[in-house]
């Protein structure tokens, strides 16, 4: 509780939170359980309706899926659904951006994924006895 | 009488092949005539004589005869000297050197003698387009048979030993380029040398060599039996002789001709040719010499002589006298686009200029040809074509650009129209020109 | 002298010299691609094209004009400044936009002189060529779609390489360079095209995408791959050698490499000997330095001098030798011999093992005998020496020994040394030609020296140099081809058998009845080692695990020639130093050291701690090493004091080398020279005679 | 011109024929010894001849007989545009495509040869021909031209070109020259010149004096 006060990271603060409670309503969730919002009436400075994620758990941007990226940022007007954005076979699902965390891309050869480094100028190779 | 030029004043009096091309025939015309005493006068003799009668060379250059034969050594030291024959006869136009080889051999085997007899070469090689076949034989027949009669070969009756090789080449016009052909003779690709050394220093094999027209060679012989004089009476100063000029393309009757030089193109187009097709005010333009040199318009050919410095004059040539007549219908840009793709496809890729160049003006031409350039690429193409001239070993590179340099310096407007009228019925091409016109 | 103007300024030319190079000495650089100092002049990329009074009134190709007196040449004129602009948009419209991934990126002409001489822009808009790849076997890597025809690669090959195989197909935009049917080019010189390709259309296969040139260090050496000793440039990143080029040396290589010598240095990063080894129980142990130097004091400490026995390579440097020398011959030990083939020649005067005429003389020759050698495997950039003696002197050259194809005509006399007898009677055209010769020469090889009666073939070669007068007034024509770049040193100073002691084929003999106690082999691994009894101890000093590392009981890891600053003489007897490029490989320290520090734990401390101190021990006690790059013609020879006595037999002679990609252990080690094997010695394409 | 390759199908071997053979001699006869390569242009043309087409063993037996490296000899085949690398038809027809023949209908010469015979460089279906379009052949006068197997077939029309099709495709023999009412190159309708019976009656065999025989004239 004390985290939900004092950090920002850990889900909405609790001003996000009233704002969005008073002023908006929910449009949909994706399937990483964050959920969308529209204001009811309030108009942001351009006249648009404003657009709000309360994130399920750690705050992190990379987490919005790219349909609900592209409502938030006002590409599209209707709130996808399976029916307006459905997933094609070639998608790929999406995922948050993994860097820094255990799940990092390792090059092949890094030593974090325990391989060997890639050879480089100046490497030999040594004569062994049989 | 048609022309100038009198009947009893022509040298190839079997120019169309109607009587007996082999030595009978020739004989009774007149060849093998007072041979031995020419040969007897000594090579001074002749070549003054030859000198004299202000022959120049029928190949294209138009460089004088007996002047090019005094290049090669006073005496044969240890390499022997070579006489050859430059019968590659490939200049979109020409085809004279063929009615010489296969209607009077003779007349040329003669002329090869007395050269060969001027230059102390006792061996002279005829290098022979590959794809003239009939006219190879004809001439290895007649060749065979001057050997039989002891007229050439070694102890002949005319005291100078003498061989004559024919042979071929095998598809390349570059090996019409003296040196190019060289090479070619001596069994490799036909890439033409640097020079100097000039082939009167180092020529085939490295040895003192002349390379010479078929028609300046086969004239020889007629030039010494009836004088120096007699020749040169023909056509103007510094133009002398009587020349075969070939004339295709748009005229009512195409043909092969023996006429003086300096012959003005309109006699020679409607006393031989029947005129122009349509008349002579159907007239669009003409290339004069062969597809390297620029063409003149039809306004520029009525009066016009057919000799080396009055066509230098228009900025063209006389070339090898080859006249290409295009009346009104002719799609101008279409026919030099073609001679582009001729001399695309026959540079022989040696040096830098010719090879890239020739692609590039080709490529170029056949969008102009369309319509489908743009205007700023005429002053570009003629820009490329200047670079290309002049900066090439060989004149495969000049002769290259000089007839796409023609069509502009007389026909420009009508490359700019086809650009034009391509883009106006096509609104989309024309985006560009519209906008920047607004 | 003639004189001519440059751009106003005027300078002074010998006869003969064609505008391009008086353009040059007035200071004036000319744009070329085509033209090359050592090739024939084709003119056909008019790049160079200047303006000439008095001359036609447009740009001349200056590489193929020659100079006159008087005249004024312009390279600086609109006229010259738009030629070239011409020039090089035709080369660059069909040449693709590929730098970022063209191995020549970075020293390449079109790209240098694009800079320079180029336009800004390019006016072509339409597709641009492309060339189908060529096969040119396991040197050459080819995009010919990069290729701008400029010919050196046709020209090297038919010119200065002999081998006519590489052309300029079809015509006009369409030609492009390929090798017949797309066949391995099977000349040993094939680097050298790559070397010669003015773009990247030729490019080093086994160095391909490996560096970029502005990232290499440049140090010079000399080769050690055959004894002709070329001159190299080391191009080092980090510490490995990442390429190999030649260095111009007119009087040595000229500017061409073979392709061992280029492209073995792969061989440099495989099979390496980085830590000493001891054997331990039947097996080769890792061991330290200390423990390594223990065991071989032990067993020396326990030797009698004379049961010793110490065999220098073919690699070594002098200064390796020389300490092996000093240490081992201070010590009494009279079984030292740097022949580990068995050459028995040395221990004369020197002129009678050395390379008389030079290199550059060689070229001077008129007649040439070559006696159980073929160069063409032995040193094929000397080789090209006697190609460009017979190519510019009309020189007539004999062999006696095994027929080959040399790349140049030569009039096979017969296979034994019976051909002596032969060709020295009367009559025999050859012998004319040799005795009637303004320059006569006589090579003899490792074919006829490497062999028991070796020094009795040398006696007969020099019976025969000596009634063909090859040696007089001012020309030495006696030469000896040797096949080890660390030859000539060895017998220089003397690294022979002392007091009635063993040579080498006598030591392996020995070893192999029990007969040395010791056998000490400092790179040498061109010995049947399996031969080597159990009794004996063998100490390996050396840089690969070859035949020597794999029957050693002590291994000490020494360096290869790029590890250590050293002195080789060549075959000439031309002393020349090269440096180190890159450090020895993991403990392994340079061989004079190792010799150094096994002195002091022996008790008997060599009198030099650098090597600098070794080299002035070097010079002062052999003055030979002092004269550096320096090598004098004419030397007088007293050649009947040159071989031994005895019968020769009747073996026919045989060149020492049967498969040039495998001379040594650096070569064997390299997988490129094992592909250039596989192609061209494994499986040769038959080619119709020249 | 495109680039030439070797055909992808290469018969195993290649001999000279005997009449080959004598061709051969015949043409080295005619160089210096030393200089057997300059033979090299005719004696690849023999094999041709012989085989209707170059291949790669003929390259090499070509090379083999006259010290040429097989490379020198390829350059030469590529080279040069008449030797065919690939098959070509038992009747191989090449149409002048060059300006002058294009000028006066070398366009409608070269449809007949597309509807009859298919598309260019290709052998028919049935294997009898090749049609090739090909640059300048040197009868401009008698344009449209083509040259049929050795020989010119003149002033074409595409009722001609079709008739000759015909004729060659039924294993007749067409007589080559000009297809239309002329002598060589003589104008339509007979010469117009050289007409004087003077010229002809022998009356110039009678042996001539030499002009200026007397006093050589100086070089002008």
């Amino acid at each position: 509780m004390l985290e939900k006060i004092f950090t920002w990271w850990n889900g909405a603060t609790i001003g996000t939170l009233l704002t969005v409670k008073r002023r908006g309503s929910q449009v949909g969730a994706d399937s990483f359980g964050n959920r969308y919002f529209e204001s009811r009436d309030h108009k942001s400075y351009d006249g648009r309706k404003r657009r709000w994620v309360l994130y399920n758990g750690y705050v992190d941007a990379s987490k919005v899926p790219a349909e609900w990226f592209g409502w938030l940022h006002y590409s599209v007007d209707e709130a996808p659904t399976e029916q307006n954005t459905p997933r094609r076979s070639w998608m790929k699902a999406h995922v948050p951006n993994l860097s820094g965390t255990p799940f990092a891309w390792r090059p092949r050869g890094s030593i974090a994924r325990g391989g060997q480094r890639a050879s480089a100028s100046g490497d030999y190779q040594a004569w062994k006895p049989d | 009488m048609p022309g100038i030029l009198e009947d009893k004043d022509r040298i190839f009096t079997n120019l169309y092949g109607l009587h007996d091309p082999m030595l009978a025939g020739a004989r009774q015309r007149g060849a093998w005539n007072a041979t031995a005493d020419i040969l007897s006068m000594g090579r001074d003799w002749v070549i003054t004589q030859v000198k004299n009668s202000g022959l120049r060379g029928r190949g294209g250059a138009g460089f004088g005869t007996g002047l090019k034969w005094s290049f090669m050594p006073k005496v044969v030291g240890e390499r022997p000297h070579y006489l050859v024959v430059n019968a590659d006869e490939s200049e979109p136009g020409t085809c004279k050197d063929r009615e010489i080889l296969r209607h009077d051999p003779h007349l040329f085997i003669e002329g090869c003698l007395i050269a060969s007899f001027a230059m102390q070469a006792n061996t002279c090689y005829v290098y022979i387009r590959g794809e003239y076949v009939r006219e190879r034989e004809v001439l290895e027949a007649a060749v065979a048979e001057a050997r039989r009669e002891r007229l050439i070969g070694p102890g002949n009756i005319h005291g100078w030993d003498f061989e004559l090789h024919v042979t071929h080449g095998a598809g390349a016009y570059i090996c019409g380029e003296e040196t190019a052909l060289l090479e070619s003779l001596e069994g490799k690709k036909g890439l033409p040398r640097l020079k100097p050394p000039f082939p009167a220093g180092s020529g085939l094999y490295g040895c003192p060599t002349t390379v010479n027209n078929v028609e300046s060679i086969a004239v020889v012989g007629e030039i010494i039996r009836r004088g120096s004089a007699w020749f040169a009476s023909f056509g103007r100063p510094n133009n002398t002789g009587t020349k075969l000029f070939c004339v295709s393309g748009h005229v009512e009757r195409p043909c092969n001709v023996e006429e003086a030089m300096s012959i003005p193109l309109r006699q020679l187009l409607e006393d031989h040719c029947g005129g122009v097709r349509g008349g002579w005010n159907n007239l669009k333009a003409v290339i004069p010499g062969g597809s390297s040199v620029a063409m003149i318009p039809a306004e520029q050919c009525q009066d016009v002589l057919m000799d080396f410095d009055a066509l230098r004059d228009l900025k063209s040539g006389l070339g090898t006298a080859a006249v290409i007549v295009m009346d009104k219908s002719t799609d101008l840009i279409r026919a030099i686009a073609r001679i582009a793709y001729f001399y695309k496809h026959e540079s022989c890729g040696q040096c830098t200029p010719c090879r890239e160049g020739t692609g590039w003006m080709w490529r170029v031409m056949e969008r102009m040809a369309a319509g489908q350039a743009e205007m700023h690429e005429i002053d570009m193409l003629l820009d490329v074509a200047s670079q290309i001239e002049g900066h090439t070993i060989c004149a495969l590179g000049d002769a290259a650009a000089w007839p796409i340099q023609g069509l502009f310096r007389h026909f420009r407007h009508e490359v700019e129209d086809r650009i034009s009228s391509y883009r106006s019925g096509k609104p989309h091409v024309q985006g560009a020109t519209l906008l920047a016109a607004e | 002298m003639p004189k001519a103007k440059v751009n106003g300024v005027e300078v002074e030319f010998e006869a003969g010299m064609s505008v391009l190079q008086v353009a040059e000495l007035a200071g004036e650089e000319i744009p070329r691609f085509c033209y090359h100092e050592r090739l024939s002049i084709p003119g056909n990329c008019r790049m160079c094209l200047v303006e000439v009074k008095p001359g036609p009134p447009k740009p001349q190709a200056s590489c193929a004009l020659p100079a006159s007196d008087n005249q004024e040449i312009t390279t600086n004129s609109p006229m010259v400044k738009k030629a070239r602009e011409g020039v090089m948009e035709f080369l660059l419209i069909n040449h693709p936009l590929d730098c970022p991934i063209c191995d020549q990126g970075g020293e390449c002409d079109l790209q240098d002189q694009a800079t320079g001489y180029g336009r800004d822009d390019s006016r072509y808009a339409l597709n641009k060529r492309a060339v189908e790849e060529k096969q040119m076997g396991p040197t050459v890597k080819t995009i010919m779609t990069r290729c701008i025809h400029c010919t050196r690669c046709v020209r090297f090959m038919a010119e200065i390489a002999g081998q006519q195989e590489v052309g300029l197909l079809n015509r006009g935009e369409d030609a492009e360079i390929s090798t017949y049917l797309e066949t391995a080019v099977s000349s040993e010189l094939s680097g050298n095209i790559n070397d010669l390709c003015p773009v990247g259309a030729l490019t080093h296969r086994p160095w391909a995408y490996n560096y970029r040139p502005w990232e290499l260090k440049k140090v010079e050496g000399v080769d050690v791959h055959d004894a002709l000793g070329s001159n190299v440039v080391f191009q080092v990143r980090g510490a490995e050698v990442m390429r190999v080029l030649p260095r111009i040396n007119d009087a040595v290589n000229e500017e061409w490499l073979s392709d061992k010598s280029r492209y073995a240095i792969d061989g440099l990063m495989r099979r390496r000997l980085d830590r000493p080894y001891v054997r331990r129980g039947g097996k080769l142990q890792e061991a330290s330095w200390a423990e390594a130097f223990e065991a071989v004091a032990a067993k020396l400490g326990d030797s009698s001098p004379d049961r010793v026995g110490v065999i220098a390579g073919d690699l070594q440097d002098a200064e390796s030798m020389k300490a092996a020398l000093d240490l081992f011959g201070g010590a009494g030990v009279p079984n030292l011999d740097c022949r580990q083939d068995g050459a028995q020649i040395g221990g004369g005067p020197r002129e009678a093992h050395l390379f008389n005429t030079t290199v550059l003389g060689l070229e001077e020759a008129d007649a040439i005998l070559l006696v159980g050698t073929n160069p063409r495997l032995e040193s094929p950039v000397l080789n090209t020496r006697i190609r460009k003696a017979w190519f510019l002197n009309n020189a007539r050259v004999g062999l006696i020994g095994e027929a080959a194809d040399l790349t140049y005509p030569v009039e096979h006399l017969g296979e034994t040394h019976r051909a002596f007898e032969e060709a020295a009677g009367w009559g025999h055209p050859f012998a004319e030609a040799l005795r009637g010769a303004r320059r006569p020469a006589i090579i003899v090889g490792g074919g006829a020296l490497a062999r028991p009666d070796g020094g009795a073939l040398v006696r007969a070669a020099a019976q025969a140099a000596q009634a063909f007068d090859v040696v007089r007034e001012g020309w030495n024509g006696w030469n000896v081809l040797h096949t080890a770049a660390s030859r000539v040193g060895g017998l220089d100073m003397g690294f022979l058998p002392r007091g009635g002691g063993m040579g080498a084929k006598a030591m392996m003999g020995a070893a192999g009845q029990g007969g040395l106690d010791v056998l000490f082999l400092m790179g040498a691994d061109e010995l049947d080692t399996r031969a080597i009894g159990p009794d004996t101890f063998v100490i390996y000093m050396g840089t690969h695990g070859d035949a020597g590392a794999s029957r050693a009981d002590v291994i000490l890891p020494g360096a290869a020639y790029t590890e250590k600053p050293g002195t080789w003489v060549n075959t000439e007897g031309r002393v020349q130093f090269a440096s180190r490029a890159v450090f020895p490989k993991g403990e392994a320290r340079e061989d004079w050291a190792i010799l150094r520090a096994l002195s002091e734990r022996l008790g008997a401390t060599l009198p030099y701690d650098s090597i600098g101190a070794l080299r002035e021990k070097l010079i002062s006690d052999h003055p030979a090493f002092g004269q550096v790059d320096y090598v004098p013609t004419g030397r007088p020879l007293d050649l009947s004091l040159v071989g031994l006595d005895g019968t020769p037999s009747d073996e026919p002679l045989r060149s020492p080398v049967t498969n040039f990609y495998m001379t040594n252990p650096i070569a064997r080690a390299s997988l490129t020279m094992a592909d250039c094997s596989a192609v061209r010695v494994q499986a040769p394409v038959p080619m119709a005679a020249e | 011109m495109s680039v030439r390759r070797l055909s992808r199908e290469q018969p195993a071997s290649f001999a000279f024929s005997e009449a080959t053979q004598a061709d051969i001699q015949f043409w080295l006869g005619k160089f210096p010894t030393n200089r057997r390569q300059s033979a090299v242009i005719p004696i690849l043309w023999r094999v041709q001849k012989q085989e209707g087409w170059v291949s790669e063993p003929a390259l090499r037996a070509t090379a083999e007989l006259l010290g040429m490296a097989y490379i020198r000899v390829l350059e030469v085949a590529t080279f040069y545009t008449m030797f065919n690398l690939e098959p070509v038809g038992r009747t191989l027809i090449q149409v002048c495509g060059t300006t002058p023949c294009a000028l006066r209908g070398a366009g409608e010469v070269m449809d007949v040869c597309r509807s009859k015979i298919g598309p260019k460089n290709q052998l028919s279906p049935d294997g009898l021909f090749t049609w090739q379009e090909v640059e300048c052949l040197g009868a401009c006068v008698n344009a449209p031209m083509a040259q049929i197997n050795d020989y010119y077939f003149e002033d074409l029309t595409a009722a001609s070109m079709a008739q000759i099709i015909d004729d060659f495709a039924a294993g007749r023999d067409p007589q080559p020259g000009p297809y239309i009412d002329r002598a060589n190159s003589a104008p339509v309708g007979g010469p117009i010149t050289l007409t004087e019976p003077s010229l002809f009656d022998g009356s110039r065999a009678r042996k001539v004096e030499l002009p200026n025989r007397v006093q050589p004239e100086p070089a002008a």
